[in-house]
This record gives C-alpha cells, structure tokens and sequence, in this order.
C-alpha cells in the first residue's frame, strides 16, 4: 500500500498516481534500506520495515531541512484570481491544523499497514494483491484497546494483537473460551460464530475467578455494531442462510464439546473425538487442545487459598498423568527392550501430515476457480509494467508528402541548373532580372547597395582594407558568391586586402576563395592579399583585431568589409572600429551578409544610424551588385534557379494549404 | 598520387559525401546516418587540433613560455573545470564555471545593452525624422507605422495581468491587450519575412551544392569520353 | 563612454532589486499569462513517465562564454524545472548541448536533482550529451538523438538558428509531441511554420516563472513589464522630439 | 562553512566580480585599465571556454565508446564517428607546414568536412518546405494564410519575374516598414529579457553554477 504524501489515500502498490488527487506517488524503487536491505518508495525518509534513517544526515530530508533550500520545484502555477487564492490559503490554514492530526494518524495506519501487510504478504513479493477489504467485523474485532492499570487521569489504550492473537494464545477450557467470546460483546461476534456460544438469554456462568481476580481483563463494553455482513466468499463455505440453526452446543460441560452438524457435514472423515475442531479459517490458528479440569476445587465451597501464579504453573497435572495412552507394545530386543508405546521406525515421506485440514467442504466450482485465480495471481512475479514509448513511424500520407516536396525541389533547381548543358547559355531566357537602376531606385536594397558600391569606387591602389571572414564551410556556398563580386571590385581597385577572423575555420576559407579569385584573373597579383590574422573571443578578439591592425607595420584600414551570416559578428564590427576610432576617423564599414540576416541586420543599415554604409544580402544582392558594375558573374548565372526555387516553395506553400483546407472540410463533414 | 588525380578523388569523396547527405530526401536511411556521423567525427576532431593549437599551444605555452606568468590563473580555473567529469567532487569545478557564466553574461549583457537597446531604440526615436524618412516612398507615414509597430509589437510581451480589473487597471488591461493584437500582426510579419531569409539562404546553398555535383559529373564525363 | 546604456542599465538594475525587496516576500504573487509552450511540457513529463519514454531537451549550440550564455541560461531553467519531476517519476531527460560550456551545468542541474532525493547513486551523466561542435552538425546529431533513443517529446529551448528545422523535422517523421523555445529570428522563423506550441523572443527567459512559479521569477518578470513600459515612453519622448523638431521639414 | 565554499564564493567572488569588471569595461570603453581587464578576463574565459572543449570530447568517448564497447544498437556509426574523430585529429599534431600535413588538412577540410557542412546546410531547404507544406497545420487558417501571404510577397519580391516587378516594390516595402518594426519589436524585448537575466545572474538570485 502507498500513502498518498498529498492527500493520505491508500492506492495500490506500483501506482505512480494517487487515485484520488492525482498528485505522483512516490515511486516502489530501490531505495535500499542500509539497515535490513528492505526496499522502499523513494519518498521515504525512513524505512518502513526497520525504521533506519534512508537519508543520509548531510542533505536534510526534503520533509524536514528547516532552512530554506531550494524546494521541490512544485509544478503549481499562481495564476488563479486572487479570492481562489485566499480560499486556498484557508483550506491550506485548515489542512495545517488537520495535518498534525493527518500526521500522527500517518503513522499510526503506516504501522498498521505494515503489520496488516506483513501478515498478508510476509515477504514474497507478490503481485501486487487487491486491496484487500477488511470486512468491518474483523476490524471491529482488531486491536482491542484494553485498559491496563494506569494512573488515574491517565488514559493509555494499549493495543493488543489483533483478533488471530488474541485467539491463538493457549486459552483455557472451551467453556472459557465461549465466555472470552461472551465477554467480546456477543453482538459483535458473527452469526456462524454465535451459534456456538450460548445462546442469549442463558445465565451467565459464574465469571471465571481469573476474570474478576485479573481486572486488566475487564474489557470495556463497547456499543454493539450493526450486524457484520460478512464477504461472499466466506458466506459459501458457511451453511445456507435457511438451515434451521443448530441446537446451541450444551452448555461447556467438562467433555469435549460436540461438532455442530453443519461442521461435521463439511469433514471428510470423521475427525479424532479427541481434537476439538472449530471452523479453522486460513490463517487463524486453530486452538489448543483444552487442559481439562482446573476448576474441580470449587465445589466443596472451601474458601480457595491465594496460590500464586508462579506456584500454579508449578502444580501437577495428574490427569496428563493419569491417562497414559493406550497400552503399546512391550520392546523384547534391542536397545530399547523393556520400553512400552516404542513408535515404529517408518520413512518421513509415509509421515500423513500431521494436522490435515479439518475443513474439506464441498466447495463449489465458483470457489475452486476463484482460488486458483487467486493462487495463479499470487505465483506470477512482480514486475512493473515499463511498455516502451509507442514506436510511430510516419504514414504513408506523410511519406507521399515528402516525396513530393522533395521532388518539386529537386527538380526545378536541377533542372534549371542542367539547362545551359543543353541549350547555349545565351538562348536561356532569364526569368528575372536584377534590379535596374532606373525603376530600382527608389528601393531601399538598391539604395544601400549603390552607397556600397560607391564606397568600394574610392578605394585607392594600396590602400590597406580589412576583410572579416566571419563564416564557416556550411555557409561558405552561399557566401562565397556574395563575397566574390565585391573582392573583385577591392582587387579591381588595387586595395591591399588583409583578412581577419574571430572564427578558426574563416583563414581556411578566405584562403580557398582568395587564392580561387586571384588564380582566375591575371591582373591580380599575390600581393594584394598577403596577411591573415585570427583572435577568437567575440567582440574582444574584433577589438584585438583592430588594435593589431593599426599598429605600425600595417597601414590603419580605410575600410571593414564584413562578410557574415550572424548577427553577431556584424554588431561586434560595427561597435568596436567606431569605440577604436573613437569618432574621428572611423574607417567605413560595409557588409556582404547572408539572405537570413537581412531582417535582423536593416535596423543596423538604416541610414539614420549611420552605423553601415551599406551591404548586398544574399545571391540576389550579389547578382545586382555584378550587374551594376556590369560584369555577368556566378551568382548572376544562379539567379534562374533561385527564381525558379521561390516559385516552386510558394507553389508547395499553397498546395499544402489547399490541401489542408480540402481535408478540414472532409474531416467536418466526416 | 599526383595533384591532378588527388584533386579528382577528393572531388569525387565530396560528391559521394554530397549524395548520402541528400538520401534523407527519400528518408532516414543508414547511408545518411554514416555520413553524418562521420562528418560529426571530422568536425569534433578538427575543433580539437584548432583549440589545441590556437589556444594551449599558441597563447598558453607561449606567454608562458614568455614568463607571462598571470596565465596560472586560467589554466588553475580549467584544471578545476576538469573535474566536473568526477560526478562526487563536481562541486569543486563551481568556481570556473561560475567564471564562465560571470563573463558570459556581462558580455551579453553589454551586446544587449550596446548593441540593440540604444541603437534599435534610437532608430526608432528618429524613424519620423526626415532624414530616414527620405529613403521612404510614404513619408512620414511609414515613419509613423514603424513607430506604432515598435511599440505595439514591444507591448505584445507583456507578462503579468494584474490581479484587481475594476477601475483603471480594466482600462489599462483592456489597452495592452488591443495593442498585444496589433503587435501579433507585426509579428507574423517579421516571422515571414524570417522565414522566406532562411528559406532564401538554404535554397542558395542547395543550388551551390547542385551546381556542384553537375560540375564534377560533366567534368569525369567529359573526361571519360574524352579520354 | 555609453552615457545612454549605463543610464538604461542602473535603471534597470534598480527596478529589479526593488521588485524583488518589495515583493519579493510579502504580498500575493503575481499572476501571468501562461505560455501554453512551457504549460504542455508538464504534462509531456508525465506522459514521458507513464509511457516509459523520455523528454528530450535540446539546449541549442549556444555557449556560456559568449553572446548566447543568458539564452543557453534561460533554456537551462527548463532543465532544472524539469528534472525535479522526471527524476520523482524516474524517467530523467535526455540533454543534448551543441557547446562544450553548457555540459557540467546541465549535468550538475540533473545531479542535483537526484541528490535533492538521496539517490545520488541513479544519477547517469551520460544523459546529458555534447553532440557536435558547429551549429549544422549539432542539429543534425541532436535530431539523431531524437529518433533513434526512446524518446516522447522534443523540447527545444536556447539559442538555435535556421538549422533548428533539421529538429523538428526529425520529430515530425516519428510523431512526437513538440514544443519549443527561440529568441533568435532566423531560429522562429524556422520554427513558426512546423511548431504550434512556441515561446518566441522575450517568452523564452519566462521559461523559469512558467515552469516553476517560483517567486522570484514571477517577480522578476514584473520588473520586466515595468521596464517595458519606460522603454515605450522613451521611444514615444524621441519619435515626438523628431517629428515636432522637424516640423518645418515638410 | 559549508554553504559559504559551496554558493557564496563561486557566485560572488568568481561569477559577479569578473562580470562587473568585464561590463564595466564594455560600457567605460576609453579608460585603458579597464579595456586591459576586459580583455585580459575575456580572454581566460577563451582559455577556460578551451578545457571545457577537453570535457566535451570525454562525454563523445564515453558515450560513443560504450555504445561500440557493448555493441549496443548504432555501435557502426559510433565507430564511424571516434574513427573520423581520430583521423581528422591527426594533422593538428603533426608538424606543422610539413606536406604530409598540408595534404591531410587539405583532404579532410576541402572534401570531408566543407561537402558534408554544405550539404547538412542545403537540406535545411527540404525541412523548411516540408513545414511550410504543412504550415496550416501548426497554425489555425487565419494567422496560417497570413504568413503564407507574407512569405510570397518576400520571395517572390526578391527574384521578380520579367513582368512582376511591382512585386519588388512590395516586397521593398514590406521587409522596411512592417518587418522591420516587426522585427524592432521582438529584439527590443529579447534585450530587455536578456538585461533582466543577466542582472538577476549578478545579484545572485539566479544560481545555476552554485551547489545550493
């Protein structure tokens, strides 16, 4: 059985969610006890079987640490109004004052669970059983607080072991034991049980002297419950409701008591006279055989002397003695000649068991399978059922979309692309062209890029220019072609690049694009691109940067060229070259930036900031920058297959939501 | 191996590399997992020999090597961060990373302050004057929306809804949720105009990559024949 | 000197503490809207739990030395949140980070969370994983993660560009339940068309008032309106003083 | 004493001290003794940032190197991964400028690493479309029609056809007005998010690199 820590109901053992509140129960798990090995739910601070402490001392058990450590982030969330809020806080106020009282009941039930467990599951574990419903006779009949000799004013209701112990302890003569069980409260005791006490009205024998000499016997009378109703399957085995009762078995007389009919019907074979057979329930232990006669002495009247109890135990039995068992037969060899009642030797397994049941009812088919159902339960071992994440792959209406998209992608800009291997590249219509200067100009792109251009027009031979490779090999296809025209144009003018980075891969790239460039055109020398630097550390490295290229050997840049598809990097260029210069000077900057960057760079090229003097973004800046300085370069020959790539997203864009819009309104009709 | 023949075999690997990339299209299919975890592997080794050299070797062992002896302090503070791989003494690395997060976020938090508080709010603040407004076709009204934009889609963030709505805090509320609307709709605007950015980069590094292969197969093809 | 960002920054600083003084103890706190992106996740944890699965968190390819570490540090809330619950159901995150800093935090979160209970000795550290170095490749080796282990749920928080779309793409093929986080445009933009349950911008550093209610987060985040409202002001003050001092403009 | 070592020192002494010079020197940029720190502290966070990068490859050995040690399932591309680690390693250790160090670095950047980057990055596209595919799906038919429209305008209007040239104009339009107040918005708030985090790490009250 699992408390609940939040609300205190029981749920079964392996459950992960209180039934009730639905607040996760601590989980079974292998909280190992240090001590005795038991395990215990992981919300333990101490061990149910053995009390030992499961926390260790240095981190305070999250029940007690008083100081305040960071709580068990509860999932709560206040967002309710204000007046839930106070009304929580009443019913936490009244939870407050329940919890001492819900506190010390804690641990009083997890007492009683544990011994209720233990009796039932010892320690096999087992599946995890049924709760079991404890009929309310039995429980009435539980631990009988008995009051023992305390101090007045003083109440301690001890408990004593539950009904099984009670009536398992070695208990005098049957007819003691009907009035134990009248001093029980004849009306709690169930009908099939009373019919073996007398019956109501008969006088009350004379009270046992033990009774009245011991008063922590006197139990208190308790107000008799309603009738129990007892569980069906214990009904069954009980005689059918109709059957006119028993005659009430005799008053106890010093014989053996008789069987009732109802009993004796349900035995096999006749059971020894001898052995006093009451109903043996499963796991009540059947009763001693009674010690005959220890009242004998009171008939003649004589006034008994006070013999103490230390003496009594030591008196005689005479009747053990007197009635020796039959007369058995006379050992003639041997080592144990002369002995009577010597048992013969025979093989343990030829042993009958010694105490067969004395119940052998016919019991119905409907019983039989309940308790092979029960038995088949209790054999199947214990696992918590851990079912793997449901394995979902994806329908074949996904697939079909996948296939499609990517087929449409495929083939439009493949197909673009292998046109100019069939036909001459001159006879290929271009689809789109760059911006033109007449009707572009009102456009912002085309006015920053013309800004850019017209920066690059007054570069002078020699002048020293500083080109920040600030991207890596996976944006290098499409950076590349944005880089190319503008490096074109600094070698055109004669600049003397010198490039830097803040990333350790940009060196390798900007020497596999420089060295491409400058091997395609003669006129460009080697020595216009000689050094390269690298700092890592974000905007400190952009600011060693800059300082190592001021200082003396090389020229103070006359202008940044930042070729980037973060947003980062741009921002680190632009701040610190206008920090270094500190106003006066400042070389220019201008971007050649990746398509994705250019919503979040525009705030940084609007002109009013006067942060970028300009910068072309992606292959369609790239494309216009070639054409505007009016030499047809790659990116210009790529600009087909880019046209014709949005057409075909777009396309899939509205299919796709046509498609969406069809199948919602199949799935309203549907 | 001549140049010639190593520069045609890398081509090829690259090509190869390219194709079992690009099998995901049809699906997740073991050819795309190898590749990609071998290009997982390259690029972990890689990192490994650049920070080993431009870090430890360059700069550390240099200025140590220089005398510059303050460099103690950041090895101390790595050596303690290798111990958080020890799970029972992890708490002794706190006091590098509790570094790392110090100069982390003084360094976000200055790119924050430095490089989009004052200038975006700037920009914003000037968005009406003429000399912005000339580079718009609409004139001051352009200005105006941008203005309105900026704030509408600022208050849209808003967080916490007061608890009391009678009186002026209705008001109030009612009024941030109108322009939380508003705001919403520059929102999909930017988030389109994001999208189609990336979309737009992606769809010029496919054509690159396209380009590419057609290139290295017309170039063995011809080679082929030609040969 | 920066006149106008350290004015900024003290004002800011101000406000912050004197939220978190003033209503930091005492009074009912605050109510926010909630985001239905870090709402869901409880309910994925016990999803993940009772399915016998996991969550998979990944925590984008920003470092904790750089211009990301306060986004890697607004995703890390998300982990801390939710480790208290995975391991109270023992069914603990998988974490994937796409940059060496942000390991021994997120690791420590989780470990953390296990001694909370005592049970130090559960705690695995190789729930947590580095999965590449450069941005491409840690999209590509954390959408890997998401389908060849057991997972539930994809939960994306921290700093991510465009190639985030690899992720979720991943999670689409096998189904799962996605949700997100992103302050970066190129990432929303990325994630706005595939993922219904996403924190854009600003909403990714509520993640921690979302996730745990606790009070200081909740209380930070009214200075954070307050703020947003003098920041209004101040654009308002400059677009008049534009406008009125160029009247004779037009 | 124990909480004084395990959360006040670190938090204090080596998180916010070093943040404050670091800030102070971003935001006091010409006095040259705190531009010196700053650059000095950035620096050993590099340093640091570079040890952090020796835990990061321990994790890769462990978790990979397990899956193959055990053979448990992906243990061939595990294998794959530590074999190309290795080998992608080696050149960085070999002297430098040497050929046969020039060519192993050349082979793995130019025609491992770079093809496999691009590629990765070329199939961002396919993802993208595929969600844009699906784009009502994730977003209720109003806001979903929306974007659509928006999307369009900005791809169409960057690569307009011959006789769709209005289509620039408006797409002009709509990156510079809306979009970038749009987008104005949404980073002003993420600076604000990030100035609210990044003080809340400095007083403290934001504690994920102290034990308690």
């Amino acid at each position: 059985m699992i408390y609940c820590p939040k609300c205190g109901t029981a749920n079964r053992r392996g459950s992960r969610f209180c039934n009730e509140c639905g607040a996760p129960l601590p989980m079974r798990t292998a909280l190992r006890c240090p001590m005795c090995g038991a395990t215990n739910p992981i919300g333990n601070a101490y061990c149910d079987k053995c009390g030992a402490r499961l926390i260790p001392m240095t981190v305070p058990p999250f029940e007690e640490s008083g100081r305040e450590q960071a709580p068990i982030k509860g999932l709560s969330l206040p967002t309710i109004p204000l007046e839930e809020k106070q009304e929580q806080q009443v019913e936490d106020v009244a939870e407050g004052v329940g919890t001492e009282e819900r506190e010390t009941e804690d641990w009083l039930t997890q007492l009683r669970a544990s011994t209720m467990e233990e009796a039932e599951e010892p320690e096999t574990t087992t599946e995890p059983i049924e709760p079991v419903e404890i009929p309310d006779w039995l429980r009435d009949l539980g631990p009988v607080s008995v009051k023992t000799q305390a101090t007045p004013g003083e109440e301690q209701p001890t408990t004593k072991a539950p009904l099984e112990e009670a009536l398992a302890v070695p208990s005098p003569a049957v007819g003691e034991i009907t009035e134990r069980l009248q001093e029980l409260v004849p009306a709690e005791v169930p009908d099939w049980l009373r019919e073996m006490a007398p019956p109501e009205g008969a006088p009350p024998q004379a009270a046992p002297p033990a009774a009245e000499a011991a008063p922590e016997e006197a139990i208190p009378a308790t107000p008799a419950p309603a009738p129990a109703e007892v569980p069906d399957w214990l009904r069954e085995m009980a005689p059918p409701e109709g059957a006119p009762p028993q005659a009430a078995p005799p008053a106890a007389k010093a014989a053996p008591t008789e069987v009732p009919e109802w009993l004796s019907g349900l035995e096999a074979e006749p059971a020894p006279p001898s052995a006093p057979t009451t109903p043996a329930f499963e796991g009540v232990t059947p009763l001693l055989p009674p010690e005959p006669g220890t009242g004998v002495a009171e008939a003649e009247g004589l006034a008994r002397a006070e013999i103490p109890g230390w003496l009594e135990v030591l008196r005689p039995r005479p009747e053990a003695t007197e009635a020796p068992a039959e007369e058995g037969p006379l050992e003639t060899e041997g080592l144990l000649e002369g002995l009577r009642g010597v048992i013969p030797p025979t093989l343990a397994i030829e042993v009958p068991a010694v105490r067969e049941s004395a119940l052998s009812p016919e019991i119905s088919e409907v019983s039989v399978a309940r308790a092979q159902l029960l038995q088949s339960l209790l054999a199947r071992p214990v696992e918590t059922p851990r079912p793997t994440a449901r394995k979902r792959g994806i329908s074949m209406g996904e697939r079909a979309q996948r296939w499609l998209v990517a087929a449409v992608l495929v083939i439009a800009v493949g197909g673009m692309l292998m046109a100019p291997l069939i036909i001459p590249r001159e006879d290929i219509p271009t689809l789109t062209k760059p911006a033109e200067a007449p009707e572009a100009g009102r456009r912002i792109e085309f006015q920053r890029l013309k800004r850019m251009h017209d920066v690059i027009q007054d570069v002078h031979a020699g002048d020293a220019v500083l080109v920040a490779f600030e991207y890596g090999p996976a944006e290098a296809e499409e950076l590349n072609l944005v880089a190319e025209p503008i490096l074109r144009h600094l070698l055109d003018q004669g600049a003397h690049i010198s490039v830097v980075s803040t990333r350790p891969e940009g060196k390798t790239v900007a020497a596999r694009l420089l060295s491409g460039i400058i091997a395609s055109e003669e006129r460009y020398t080697e020595t216009q691109y000689a050094r390269s630097d690298y700092r890592p550390g974000g905007a400190t490295g952009v600011s060693q940067l800059l300082t190592n290229a001021s200082t003396p050997p090389h020229t103070p840049p006359e202008l940044i060229l930042v070729l980037t598809a973060q947003p980062g990097p741009l921002r680190w260029w632009v701040e610190q070259s206008r920090l270094q210069a500190r106003g006066e000077g400042a070389p220019a900057i201008v971007a050649g930036l990746s398509a994705a960057l250019e919503p979040a760079a525009s705030p940084y090229l609007d002109v009013s900031a006067g942060q970028l003097e300009g910068a072309i973004n992606g292959l369609g800046g790239a494309a216009a920058y070639e054409m505007h300085r009016g030499s047809a370069g790659r990116a210009t020959q790529r600009l087909n297959a880019l046209a014709v790539g949005h057409i075909a997203i777009v396309g899939l864009m509205t299919l796709g939501a046509v498609l969406y819009a069809l199948g919602g309104s199949r799935r309203r009709k549907k | 191996m001549t140049p010639e023949i190593l520069e045609t075999a890398g081509l090829v690997l690259g090509a190869v590399l390219t194709l079992m990339i690009f099998s995901y299209l049809l699906g997740d299919n073991l050819l795309y997992r190898l590749a990609l975890h071998l290009f997982i592997g390259a690029l972990m080794g890689y990192s490994f020999g650049i920070v080993l050299r431009e870090i430890f070797i360059l700069k550390v062992l240099a200025q140590l090597v220089g005398k510059e002896y303050i460099m103690v302090a950041p090895l101390t503070l790595g050596i303690l961060l290798l111990i958080k791989g020890l799970p029972r003494h992890a708490y002794i690395g706190n006091f590098s990373v509790a570094y790392l997060v110090g100069v982390g976020t003084a360094v976000a938090l200055s790119g924050a302050l430095l490089g989009t508080l004052v200038p975006q709010i700037g920009a914003t603040g000037r968005a009406l004057s003429p000399a912005s407004l000339a580079s718009f076709r609409a004139g001051p009204l352009d200005g105006l929306l941008i203005v309105v934009g900026t704030i509408c889609t600022l208050m849209a963030f808003n967080f916490t809804v007061p608890r009391k709505q009678r009186g002026l805090t209705g008001v109030w509320t009612r009024g941030v949720r109108a322009l939380a609307w508003v705001g919403r709709v520059f929102l999909t605007f930017a988030f389109g105009v994001a999208f189609a950015g990336a979309l737009t980069a992606s769809l010029s590094i496919f054509i690159g990559r396209i380009q590419h292969l057609i290139d290295i197969f017309t170039n063995i093809y011809f080679r082929v024949i030609g040969g | 000197m920066n006149v106008g960002a350290i004015l900024l920054l003290t004002l800011s600083g101000l406000v912050l503490v004197a939220m978190l003084i003033l209503r930091g103890k005492k009074g009912p706190s605050p109510c926010v809207r909630p985001l239905p992106a870090f709402q869901d996740l409880r309910a994925q944890a016990g999803y993940a739990a009772e399915s016998g699965g996991a969550i998979h968190i990944a925590l984008g390819s920003g470092g904790l030395h750089g211009e990301d570490a306060v986004t890697s540090l607004a995703g890390l809330q998300v982990v801390e949140a939710l480790a208290d619950a995975a391991v109270s159901y023992s069914a603990p995150p998988i974490i994937t980070v796409g940059d060496p800093t942000l390991l021994p935090l997120a690791q420590d979160i989780l470990r953390r969370a296990y001694e909370r209970r005592g049970l130090a000795e559960l705690y695995d550290p190789g729930r947590v994983r580095f999965v590449a170095p450069s941005p491409v490749a840690y999209a590509a080796g954390a959408a890997y993660v998401a389908t060849t282990e057991n997972v539930t749920a994809n939960m994306m928080a921290g700093a991510f560009g465009a190639e985030v779309s690899l992720i979720t793409d991943a999670g689409a093929r096998r189904d799962l339940s996605q949700l997100a986080a992103a302050a970066a445009p190129r990432a929303i933009g990325a994630l706005y068309p595939a993922i219904s349950r996403l924190a854009v911008g600003e909403e990714l550093y509520a993640a921690g008032a979302q996730m745990t209610g606790e009070r200081r987060y909740l209380v930070s985040l009214v200075a954070q309106d307050i703020l947003r409202v003098i920041l209004v002001l101040i654009i308002l003050g400059a677009a008049g003083l534009a406008f009125l001092s160029n009247w004779q403009g037009w | 004493m124990s909480s004084l070592v395990k959360r006040w020192i670190p938090v204090l002494l080596f998180g916010t001290l070093p943040g404050l010079v670091v800030l102070a020197g971003y935001l006091i940029p010409t006095s040259q003794t705190l531009t010196y720190f700053r650059d000095c502290l950035v620096e050993w966070a590099v340093i640091v940032a570079g040890f952090a990068f020796f835990l990061g490859m321990f994790n890769v050995l462990r978790i990979h190197g397990g899956r193959v040690a055990h053979l448990r399932k992906g243990w061939l591309c595990s294998l794959v991964l530590l074999l190309a680690a290795l080998a992608a390693w080696v050149p960085s250790v070999l002297p430098a400028s040497t050929t046969i160090q020039k060519t192993l670095d050349h082979v793995t950047f130019d025609y491992v690493i770079s093809p496999l980057g691009a590629s990765l990055a070329a199939l961002l596209v396919f993802t993208l479309a595929l969600a844009a595919f699906r784009l009502l799906r994730a977003r209720g038919s109003a806001r979903g029609v929306f974007f659509l429209l928006v999307v369009a305008v900005t791809l169409l209007g960057s690569t307009p056809l011959a006789n769709l040239e209005w289509l620039a104009d408006i797409r002009d339009w709509v990156v510079n007005v809306p979009g970038m107040a749009g987008m104005r918005g949404l980073l002003l708030g993420v600076a604000l998010g990030t100035v609210i985090t990044a003080l809340r790490v400095f007083v403290a009250s934001e504690r994920p690199h102290s034990e308690l």
